[in-house]
């Protein structure tokens, strides 16, 4: 497998979108799947289908198996030290929603602080408004700056003797910022705070040492990585795992139920309530052998060159205008264009067979922080190459062409 | 599916020079409505006088070069029509883009019809229907709302 | 496609278990899925994939409009009255979780009642425990008798004027007792009180008329109609779907995101924060095409000819004791036997390649009730047959070789 | 995987007659363990005397063939052992289920070897190894707590 051709890896390409060849600029809004992975569902259904952690009989023992397996590939490829520190979730969103819920209903109080950033995705704000609005908690939000970068020092500022926690993002979904994490949690723990990493867009693109890191919580999505929909990763720190109450109830992750009082499994049972994406997770090893195979590294560089490439002729461009521009960053173009909304240019790049984003890509604080209700959003993933941003940047002059700019 | 349906001269015109932009003097009724996926939005300001006329119509509202001609032409086409007239022509207009009726009302001048009709193409583009019809919603639901 | 031999739909059949042939008694637990599912998974990802509601490229408008349409799909098919009654969710698990929290966060205050019974699932127990342990609600269970059956007057002497909601399964997975849903909801309703119906075990057995139930919730998971794991449908009646709070938090579910204020979208978006299972909903699409291809009646009267059998066959072993004699059953025989335990004939069974399940099925409750700490469960699926009850009991003489009983 | 390696004479006469079953005269250690999916449980007693001998060993507990023959066999082949001795056999057993050693101490009895890996055919039902493990982690643990 090269990295060079890959596009042959995933069946989609094979499509035509309007006659033209597909290209896929919107895998920052989830990603195209390898063919490994599809077959691997299939198969899966097909010759071993069966409920996991249920029954005895022998598809529900491979099943389980294989499903387990997986949380032992996801700790390998994260480097977390405890396979009980790997939960299996619907996404990123119900990662943040569990942590927020379970650590928020018991350590914040009113008036404890939560710092954010303007960066966030509204999956790593919305659950923390809701304690805002049921507990009185306080949240405050670390500024960006016009390169779109956040400094250290703001969270700094910020943090009180009544900070709970900091959650941030990895890597911002608009500008791509990859964020200073580790002097972060550096700084953190030097307070003794949790901190919460989005790493929604940066699982796919960094190779990712959670011990290293050091943070308390890491919640990814396996949709953009390669894999499966419907299924997220939370890394939860050994030392949360008891002292965290559950989040969902129902089957699998009780202990005794009594009519009078409920004792509850042991992690990660106690976070995986009901029946679980079987297929999906049995599957998602396989994007990580995809990955694997290919070199975490190998991906990094070669996004990073389409990236750069990228920057460069967009910039070349007088009508485009790039949203921010941090020293440090991973595979993401947000931009718009002087006199073309956001949405005409998606309706017109489309029609060359490239698909992009327009929106406010659920970042609508920073929208509002860049005065423009909207942007149009390029992203890579590893099967992009210079071909596809030279095709983008024709069907971006074709935008100019219709509205005569 | 031809881009050159969707992006007809009229409509780049109403786009780049949206009439009636702006609160409307007198205004009694008005709505906003709100896309939160694209960020679009629209606030609808009209005058509905005694005798049931829309003697003043305006909007307020940034978007894409579909919602903003959209608004555009909605009023240019109904400012100083009477009610029920206006509420037959959104009819007619969802109408078109729902179930690609034309748009035939005889009482409408030849102009007008081709200006309402030029937003037919987007039909053919799923996702941008909303930009199309959310100021004659809004619309609707600025009439349906009490004096202000 | 005739009922008699449809064990070829389902590519698992293809299957030798321990050499045998797969006899899987297993449906209650999770159910087999036929080729056209599993074919719609593979060819979704291979040729339509996007992410839902929030691109306007084409891959994005063809998958937002096949996931709706299988809202669709959904809405007709329990005949609710509205589209945005249908929510997605990853299980009835965490159906029951979202009504649980939002009804129970806004209605339910220190002391007031639940009614549940005692033959709910955990998952339809342990949410309304979370009420009971965050505001001090009350849980009462109306009794099961000794058939497995609990009449509807037993619900009448549990109300009373702090009744908040009556929480309820449309059918056991551990007796298969139908219950006398009607009944339970014109009560209900002359109350005034909320009903919510766990429909895990209903929905693949009967054919459900939402309008007719009159219930407030529905529940009910994909995976038990053949359809695809970590996907679960929330009927919500029009009259709370404005009433009820957000659940989850996340891109998608908001209307405007300020620093200070958040505001939501309508429903059924609002419920459904972050990216869905897209290839799921897609796909259940065809799982319901199969069943309404089969014909719902068909499968009720088949699935009701082989139980009947099954009790029938097994009544005549003197070893096996039924569990429950309800007179309204479905497709659920669960029994125990004279000196074996039900693991050791789980393990027995499954080396003639009979799929069963032995435990106490998620419900504890029950099964203390009964005094004994586990059951053995063959469940009926539409692809079994008279002969797989042959097999099973052939099985089951063998345990009794094994042990010499 | 052959169904008569798992449930083996001796297995099914342990099952059917489980040896050293209740409350030890004396204990001053106990512990109890639960599998929630099946609902097997196990409560071992035990008396460490001053040398450090379990003077004292039995079990309470209900649960399928495996997991009653392994609690009944494990207080047989330790009652009266010294602690160091019972931990190191512990530690064999567990062993041989998860990576199929084969129990070889000298100080054990034939006999007493037997009927140890008579369970050594759980190896191959994965779903039954908690069942035959379980008394074994709970002695374990009994021991790891202060005394009572
Ligand atoms: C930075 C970031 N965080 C969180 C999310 C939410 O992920 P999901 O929708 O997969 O739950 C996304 C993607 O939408 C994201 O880009
Ligand atoms: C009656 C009943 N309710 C609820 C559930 C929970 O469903 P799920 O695990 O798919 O969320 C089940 C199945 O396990 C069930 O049988």
């Amino acid at each position: 497998m090269n990295i060079k051709n890959i596009k042959s890896e995933f069946p989609i390409f094979k499509q035509k979108i309007n006659g033209k060849n597909l290209i896929y600029l919107d895998s920052a809004n989830s990603s195209q799947k390898p063919k490994t992975v599809i077959n691997e569902i299939s198969s899966f259904y097909e010759t071993e289908f069966s409920n996991v952690g249920r029954s005895v009989h022998t598809l529900a023992v491979k099943a389980t198996n294989r499903f387990e397996e997986t949380r032992d590939v996801v700790r390998s490829y994260i480097n977390a030290k405890h396979r009980e520190e790997i939960i299996f979730t619907k996404g990123a969103t119900e990662a943040i929603n569990l942590v927020a819920h379970s650590y928020g209903e018991k350590f914040i109080k009113s008036g404890d602080e939560i710092i954010l950033t303007e960066l966030e995705h509204h999956s790593n704000y919305v659950p923390w408004h809701y304690l805002r609005e049921k507990k009185g908690a306080v949240i405050k939000f670390a500024p960006v700056d016009i390169n779109g970068e956040i400094n250290v020092d703001e969270f700094k500022k910020l943090i009180t003797n009544k900070t709970k926690i900091i959650a941030f993002t990895h890597i911002s979904n608009v500008t791509g910022t990859i964020m200073p994490v580790k002097k972060i949690t550096d700084l953190a723990k030097s307070k003794n705070i949790p901190v919460l990493i989005d790493g929604t867009q940066g699982a796919q693109h960094l190779s990712i040492d959670i011990q290293d890191l050091d943070c308390d919580f890491y919640a990814f999505s396996c949709h953009k990585m390669y894999g499966p929909n419907g299924l997220g990763i939370l890394y939860v720190k050994k030392k949360w795992i008891d002292e965290l109450p559950p989040y969902q109830g129902g089957g699998g992750m009780i202990s005794e139920v009594k009519k009078d009082n409920i004792t509850y499994a042991d992690s990660p049972t106690k976070f995986e309530a009901g029946t679980m994406q079987t297929a999906e997770v049995v599957a998602f090893a396989k994007s990580i052998k995809f990955l694997k195979d290919l070199g975490i590294k190998n991906i990094e560089n070669h996004e990073s060159d389409v990236l750069e490439y990228g920057l460069e002729q967009l910039r070349k461009n007088n009508s485009v205008k790039i949203i921010g521009n941090p020293k440090e960053r991973a595979s993401i173009i947000s931009f718009t264009m002087k006199g073309i909304h956001p949405h005409d240019i998606a309706t017109i790049l489309d029609d060359e067979g490239v698909a992009i984003r327009a929106g406010h890509h659920c970042c609508q604080i920073l929208h509002d922080k860049l005065g423009i209700p909207a942007s149009a959003r390029a992203s890579i993933g590893l099967y992009n190459n210079k071909e596809d941003i030279d095709v983008l940047c024709e069907a971006i002059n074709k935008c100019k062409k219709v509205f005569e700019v | 599916m031809d881009l050159k349906d969707l992006y007809q001269e009229i409509i780049l015109d109403h786009a780049k020079n949206p009439r009636n932009r702006g609160k409307c003097e007198g205004y009694n009724h008005d709505a906003k409505a709100h896309n939160p996926l694209c960020g679009d939005k629209v606030h609808i300001y009209l005058k509905l006088d005694e005798e049931k006329n829309i003697s003043g119509l305006s909007f307020e509202g940034e978007g894409c070069a579909i919602s903003l001609a959209s608004a555009s032409i909605l009023t240019d086409t109904l400012k100083g029509r009477d009610l029920n007239f206006s509420k037959k022509i959104t009819d007619d207009f969802l109408n078109m883009l729902k179930n690609k009726k034309k748009i035939t009302l005889n009482s409408l001048s030849e102009d007008q019809i081709t200006t309402i009709s030029s937003l037919s193409g987007v039909q053919e583009f799923p996702m941008r229907i909303k930009c199309a019809t959310m100021a004659w919603h809004t619309l609707m639901s600025a009439l349906d709302k009490k004096n202000n």
